[in-house]
């Protein structure tokens, strides 16, 4: 409908021999939200960065409003009017929320701070978009989702015509999203600005764009007006004809688990909290089921799982695994009794960046593949292949894994879990960044795990539909409290699902108020 | 803008500034040497401990700037020679002192900038680029003076490190104001703000727009810039300009001075005031030990023990607010005691 | 430059502080001296502060800072260098405090232009115990042997510059003879060590090596060892402690830091006492030659 | 896992090992010296130059480890004085010399534990933990010797400093054998695997199970058993303890040589290889100088520049394998000359 804004014509990309981009033409126009999709390594955030200036081209040109265009750096481009957010928080954690809002446009006269204006007006940019936040905070000391929502608000209120957003959901709750997705329709319409916006989520997609575009292996395989689509053209752009029918939407369809195995959990947690921590959160976990965890941001649902795996102290109730008591000091003794962690910050303590895929696989297990501390490298890393393989990772995986596409870089942390055998799997966040097509094959992986091998497996997402999809049943968190009460996903949709994680919690009646006796 | 005058701006909590913890350490130090000694607590020594102190302070100032961007300067203590050197050179040569000093300090901010320049063009660490400027500098005091001390015969000079204002000596003064202004520079420019986003994280504050070659090049700059200001001073205290002037501890105690009161070697973190707070303990130590007669074989394990037992205590407090430190111990011991290392 | 007298109060009490400024503790040398200053200053009646400046001028400068700060009744000066020397020596005057300076001579230029003063120098006539060394090479080769000298020294110093100094003017007396290098060792056998391999490596007809410092020597003495040169290489020297001269090393000189040390105690003794002392008192280096062992005390 | 067997591994492809470039520098700087000096190519001067470089490179493998954590060592100079100082004082007391070599030894990596030890209870920066122990060390070298040295009686010693086997010096063949082991454990054991993975990101090391107190420690003990292997070595160079001993460059040239040799200071990236070479280029230029007859004025200087050249070159190689060196400067100036900086 609008003008032809920016124009990206024949984007050529290569990193070594690998050419990830090969001649891509996109169009985005005024007043239109446009998705950019494709399968993880598709080549979606290169072709973002270059045309924010992040990464030079080796090919093509970048118009903007006809005039080519070349920006030396994204600051470059944010004051031509193109702003971004990258798929990696690029947030400094050093510094306040206020100064990240305004950092390199901060206000002021002759290099003089203005700090009342920027304060004032970074308390109404958070009131507007619904943080909780003064400002004045540390970037450091928030959760994953509000660092999200605060690189997306900075590029917002940047006056850009063009706004580039990679993946800017993927830690969002529901509620945010829709928000989200109602403001940038609003502000496409209102400011007239493009905004593009790259996304696995298909309802999201569907939801907030007025225009597709879809890469494959760095090539356009479909380019039209969202209307003129359906579900199934598009997940047939990512993951390919043939395998498009047969793999999405279906629920992985193992058993359940008859209801006597549970009667010998593998870990029963009871009362857990600490202070300025969890309040009080008790559940039972059985070999071979797979339980979700749901509750809104900040509900506690990271915090548990990381207190489960040692890396974060209770003080009052306690943890029993396989009939003994549990009491991790460490992940390291989390891990020796058999727990495995998926971390949901994926950069800050996934992975190791310089270690390629294969070795950061083999980092927790290498004690299995060696004789007196001397590694059978061979070996360990025939054994992460297979698992690698299996999970489909495309991209080099000898190559440092921090230059991995994100989404591959999650399948080699799941690639990474999985390897260490584990009898209890937390996941945070599984599928962060995956894209549709793998997406339920690591679900049908996580279900054949649990059932086949016994894994009991406690799965935290703010996706409902992927709890629906792969759990057993579901227990819900709210602020810190977990009465550990199942509901059967059988019975539940994500409008029930969300309605029970806004009820009051319900004081843990089984073990008494644990923060009065504590008091 | 207008909506700035309506919104109220959310008052900010009170709480401990981070510095809390070294200058409590600070003040047990100096209380414990003045119980020692009676002549540690009179009000001269105090001057004479400041006065001791200043170059240092000069040079923790500076070191602070290059290591909130995650840098490093190694070159401060061979510039104070080679400034050193310089300033006593060009007043030899018949240039008046106050016209010698404004040259020496900008050849130390010029000799800064080449460093930043280095740093930033060629990508190299700046361990490296300093390491060999430190080289230069040194060696070029050597070559200009032979090995030789050059006299400073304009008497006025010796204000600069010999005279008092108010009885405060003119290094102190000159260290406080320069403190001050660093300090507003870090914590109300937008120069501050980047040289903190460069530290907490290069990339992200590159992708910010933030200008990083101005900010690298800025920092060496003034740290080129308080080394030549600590080597006039050191002159104008001996009156001679000396090629070995500043190679002793200067440079390992500005950094550790800086270290001490709370900034990272990885960058973005920390304060000028910490910096100063650790320049003075770094003073009192010193000057303490020697107040005392503690023999010299002694006093390198002193002050190391000063020092490490301060910031064990601090880092403590910054991650414990509360706890006992028996109990660190303790969480370690359980985490570790029962079990091998393995 | 002698001025008014000066005679704090503290000199009247019964047992006066004297301060002692020494450069460092890292040569036998200082070490020496700061022994006899501690034993005769007892004998003599003082109570005795001795400051070790690690040889960092501006560190010496406020150790006698504090030895104003301590009130004492008089310094003992062993300047880390002679230019710096005269602010230190021109604060202790005006603090009223009189300066006893030994082995490093006080820059007389600098300390006029500042106002400064000093009572007495003891120590000894660097140049000399330089020309000692040279004439005994050029005694030991022979006048017409073809002598081509190195220098393990600290050219960053004044008084070991002084003794090559004094080695190159007497070796110019022969024609024969000449000083091809000054390698720097620090004043540190390790370093020495080091830097004399390297000296001879370049220079493979180099015969003759003056170390002008105790610890460079012992460098040099094991640097011609490893390089399996003692029967080519001869050794001057300022004399290392508890080192016997034999093999390549052929003679020494040596100071006696705790003569210096006193007669500077006997200085400020009879100063105090209201006696007149000497301005200058030099002393000549002792000799040391092929067989002898330099006994305790005698140092270079 | 059956299925192991059936999948092949993917080829590597022969890439250029990253020391490439340093090494090439190395190369050409030997070859320019030699070109200038006859006396510099003989054989004996080659292995004087290494000899000399012993320790240095000593303390540099001990230091690549302690930088691969992302740590520092400052402690390890004033070791060597200590250690040095213990062996000989075991001699005096009559302990025969083997096995006051390896008291020595286990004392040395003891300081080193301590220091880990303390890094990892306290969590204070490894900066000021080592500075502490720098004190301590260099202290406790004078309090043990009254600053005198110790003369070394049992001649059998002298072999570790002066002998050789096939023609090279044992300090050489020593630090061949610990070169190749220290290469051996990074490359080939899990605890190699975990230093690196410490340094690259701890806590994605922690949360993948790698016992961070364990790495921390090792390498710190490494590091000190390197220290106190150079103070034996220097003391048996000498067959005399000497308290000053390393306290030179000692500390600053085995920083500087695993970084020439592209040790990361901030952790996970670097080799034992790429250290050596830096070991070596310094040996090569502190020795070319000295036999090129190069002035004591102008060493610093000159060893300056050639390690700066040496680092630029190679950093510009691993960045810009192909483009003309003249390249970067004309991007940079693309980039900044046109506009002011601002
Ligand atoms: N710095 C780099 N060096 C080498 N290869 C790179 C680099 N950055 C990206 N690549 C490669 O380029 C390809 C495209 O990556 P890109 O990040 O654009 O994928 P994407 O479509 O955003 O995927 P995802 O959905 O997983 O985020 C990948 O194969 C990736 O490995
Ligand atoms: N890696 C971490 N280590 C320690 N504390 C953290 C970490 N990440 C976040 N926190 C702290 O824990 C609090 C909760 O963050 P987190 O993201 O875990 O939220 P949560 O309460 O578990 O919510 P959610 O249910 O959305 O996961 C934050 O306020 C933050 O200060
Ligand atoms: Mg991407
Ligand atoms: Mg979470």
């Amino acid at each position: 409908m609008g003008a032809d804004l920016l124009v990206a014509e024949g984007i050529v990309k290569r990193y070594g021999n690998a050419t990830v981009l090969h001649g891509v033409t996109v169009t985005f126009r005024a007043g239109e939200v446009h998705g950019l999709i494709g399968h993880n390594g598709a080549g979606k955030s290169t072709l973002l960065k270059i045309i924010a200036g992040a990464v030079v081209p080796d090919g093509g040109t970048v118009r903007l409003e006809g005039q080519p265009v070349s920006f030396s750096s994204p600051s470059a481009a944010a004051s031509a009017g193109v702003a971004s957010v990258f798929q990696e928080l690029s947030l400094l954690e050093n510094l306040t929320v206020t100064q990240n809002l305004f950092l390199a446009r901060e206000l002021g006269t002759a290099g003089v701070l203005d700090k009342k204006a920027m304060q004032a007006q970074a308390s109404d940019l958070l009131r507007t978009y619904g943080l909780p936040l003064t400002g004045q905070e540390k970037v450091a000391s928030l959760p994953v989702a509000q660092r999200q929502m605060i690189e997306i608000i900075s590029a917002l209120a940047r006056n850009a015509r063009v706004i580039l957003l990679d993946e800017p959901t993927t830690a969002l709750e529901r509620r945010q999203i829709d928000q989200l997705v109602h403001t940038l329709r609003r502000i496409a319409r209102e400011r007239q600005v493009a905004i593009v916006i790259v996304d696995h989520k298909l309802d999201e997609i569907f939801a907030v764009c007025d225009h597709v575009t879809a890469l494959t292996d760095g090539r356009v395989v479909l380019n039209g007006p969202i209307a003129s689509l359906t579900h199934a053209d598009v997940v047939e752009s990512i993951v390919g004809k043939d395998e498009a029918a047969a793999s999405h939407g279906n629920r992985p369809s193992s058993p359940r688990l008859a209801a006597d195995v549970k009667a010998l959990p593998a870990l029963t947690v009871e009362g857990i909290g600490a202070p300025r921590g969890l309040k009080s959160v008790s559940f039972d976990l059985a070999p071979g089921e797979i339980l979700g965890l749901y509750g809104l941001a900040g509900s506690g649902r990271s915090r548990l799982l990381r207190t489960l795996y040692g890396l974060e102290p209770f003080e009052w109730g306690r943890m029993t695994l396989r009939g003994q008591v549990y009491h991790p000091a460490s992940p390291r003794n989390a891990m020796k009794s058999g727990l495995t962690y998926l971390s949901e910050e994926r950069k800050a303590n996934g992975f190791i960046p310089e270690f390629d895929a294969v070795r950061n696989c083999m980092l927790p297990v290498l004690g299995r593949h060696a004789w007196l501390g001397m590694i059978r490298k061979h070996e360990a890393e025939q054994e992460a292949l297979v698992v690698l393989r299996s999970l489909r990772i495309r991209g080099n995986i000898r190559a440092p894994l921090g230059r991995l596409s994100g989404g591959n870089q999650q399948k080699a942390l799941l690639a990474k879990a999985v390897l260490q055998k584990p009898s209890i799997l937390l996941l945070d966040e599984p599928t962060k960044g995956i894209d549709v097509g793998t997406k339920s094959e690591i679900h049908a992986f996580i279900r054949r795990m649990a059932k086949e091998s016994g894994v009991a497996v406690l799965v935290v997402s703010t996706e409902e539909e992927e709890l629906l999809t792969v759990c057993d049943d579901i227990i819900i968190m709210n602020g810190g409290h977990c009465s550990g009460e199942r509901h059967e996903v059988v019975a539940l949709d994500s409008g029930t699902l969300r309605r029970l994680a806004l009820a009051p919690p319900r004081p843990d009646t089984r073990f008494g108020n644990a923060m009065e006796t504590v008091k | 803008m207008s909506s700035a005058a309506k919104t109220p701006v959310m008052p900010r909590r009170w709480s401990v500034p981070d510095e809390a913890g070294i200058l409590g350490m600070l003040i047990v130090v100096f209380a414990l040497f003045c119980a020692m000694s009676p002549n540690m607590r009179t009000v001269s020594n105090g001057l004479v401990l400041l006065l001791n102190g200043a170059v240092i302070g000069l040079l923790a100032l500076g070191q602070t700037f290059v290591l909130l961007i995650g840098g490093i300067d190694l070159s401060t203590g061979a510039n104070i020679a080679f400034m050193g050197v310089l300033v006593s050179l060009l007043m030899a040569h018949g240039v008046v002192w106050p016209l010698a000093i404004a040259m020496t300090l900008a050849a130390g901010a010029v000799m800064g900038t080449i460093n930043g320049l280095i740093i930033q063009i060629f990508r190299v660490p700046p361990f490296i680029v300093t390491f060999s400027t430190m080289g230069v500098a040194s060696s070029m005091a050597l070559i200009i003076t032979g090995a030789n001390s050059i006299s400073v015969t304009q008497s006025g000079f010796a204000v600069i490190g010999q005279g008092a204002i108010a009885g405060v000596p003119v290094p102190v003064v000159v260290l406080a104001i320069f403190a001050i202004l660093a300090g507003l520079l870090l914590s109300k420019t937008i120069l501050g703000t980047h040289i903190y986003a460069t530290g907490g994280n290069r990339e992200a504050a590159r992708l910010a727009g933030v200008n990083l070659t101005l900010t690298t090049i800025t920092v060496y700059a003034i740290s080129g810039f308080c080394a030549s200001l600590g080597g006039v001073i050191d002159t104008a205290r001996l009156m001679v300009g000396f090629p070995t002037t500043g190679l002793g501890d200067e440079l390992f105690f500005s950094i550790a001075a800086a270290v001490i009161g709370g900034v990272s070697l990885f960058g973005g973190v920390g304060r000028v005031q910490g910096a100063m707070i650790g320049a003075v303990l770094i003073a009192v130590v010193s000057d303490g030990m020697n107040v005392l007669n503690v023999s010299s074989y002694w006093q390198s394990l002193v002050i190391g023990l000063i020092v490490l037992v301060a910031v064990i205590f601090d880092t403590y407090r910054r991650r414990h607010a509360g706890t006992p430190i028996s109990e660190t111990l303790r969480a370690f011991l359980r985490r570790h005691g029962s079990r091998r290392l393995s | 430059a002698q001025g008014a007298k000066l005679l704090p109060e503290s000199c009247k009490q019964p047992n006066p502080l004297i301060g002692v400024a020494l450069p460092n503790t890292s040569n036998p040398y200082y070490i020496a001296m700061r022994q006899s200053f501690l034993d005769h200053g007892k004998a003599a009646g003082f109570n005795v502060v001795v400051s070790i400046a690690d040889n960092s001028d501006s560190r010496q400068l406020s150790q006698i800072d504090a030895f104003i700060q301590q009130k004492v009744c008089a310094v003992a000066l062993n300047a880390v260098d002679s230019g710096p020397g005269a602010a230190m020596a021109t604060a202790l005057s005006k603090a009223g405090i009189p300066v006893f300076t030994l082995n490093v001579s006080v820059d007389e230029a600098d300390l006029k232009a500042q106002g400064g003063q000093i009572v007495q120098y003891v120590g000894p006539d660097q140049v000399e115990g330089g020309k000692v060394m040279g004439d005994a090479t050029l005694a030991s080769l022979g006048k017409t042997a073809k002598i081509i000298a190195g220098i393990v020294g600290d050219p960053q110093q004044l008084p070991t510059n002084e003794r090559d100094t004094g080695f190159k003017q007497a070796l110019s007396a022969d024609s024969n003879a000449t000083v091809t290098r000054v390698v720097n060792g620090l004043v540190q056998p390790d370093v020495s060590l080091k830097v004399a391999m390297e000296m001879l490596q370049g220079n493979p007809e180099m015969n003759v090596i003056f170390a002008d410092t105790g610890p460079g020597a012992v460098g040099a003495i094991q640097a011609v060892k490893a390089l399996g040169k003692a029967d080519k290489v001869s050794i001057f020297a300022f004399c290392a402690a508890d080192t016997k001269l034999e093999g390549p090393y052929k003679g020494c000189s040596a100071q006696q830091p705790a003569t210096y040390a006193q007669i500077s105690v006997q200085s400020i003794r009879g100063y105090i006492d209201g006696k007149d002392v000497k301005a200058n008192v030099f002393l000549p280096v002792a000799v040391f030659t092929y067989g002898q062992t330099p006994p305790p005390g005698e140092l270079g």
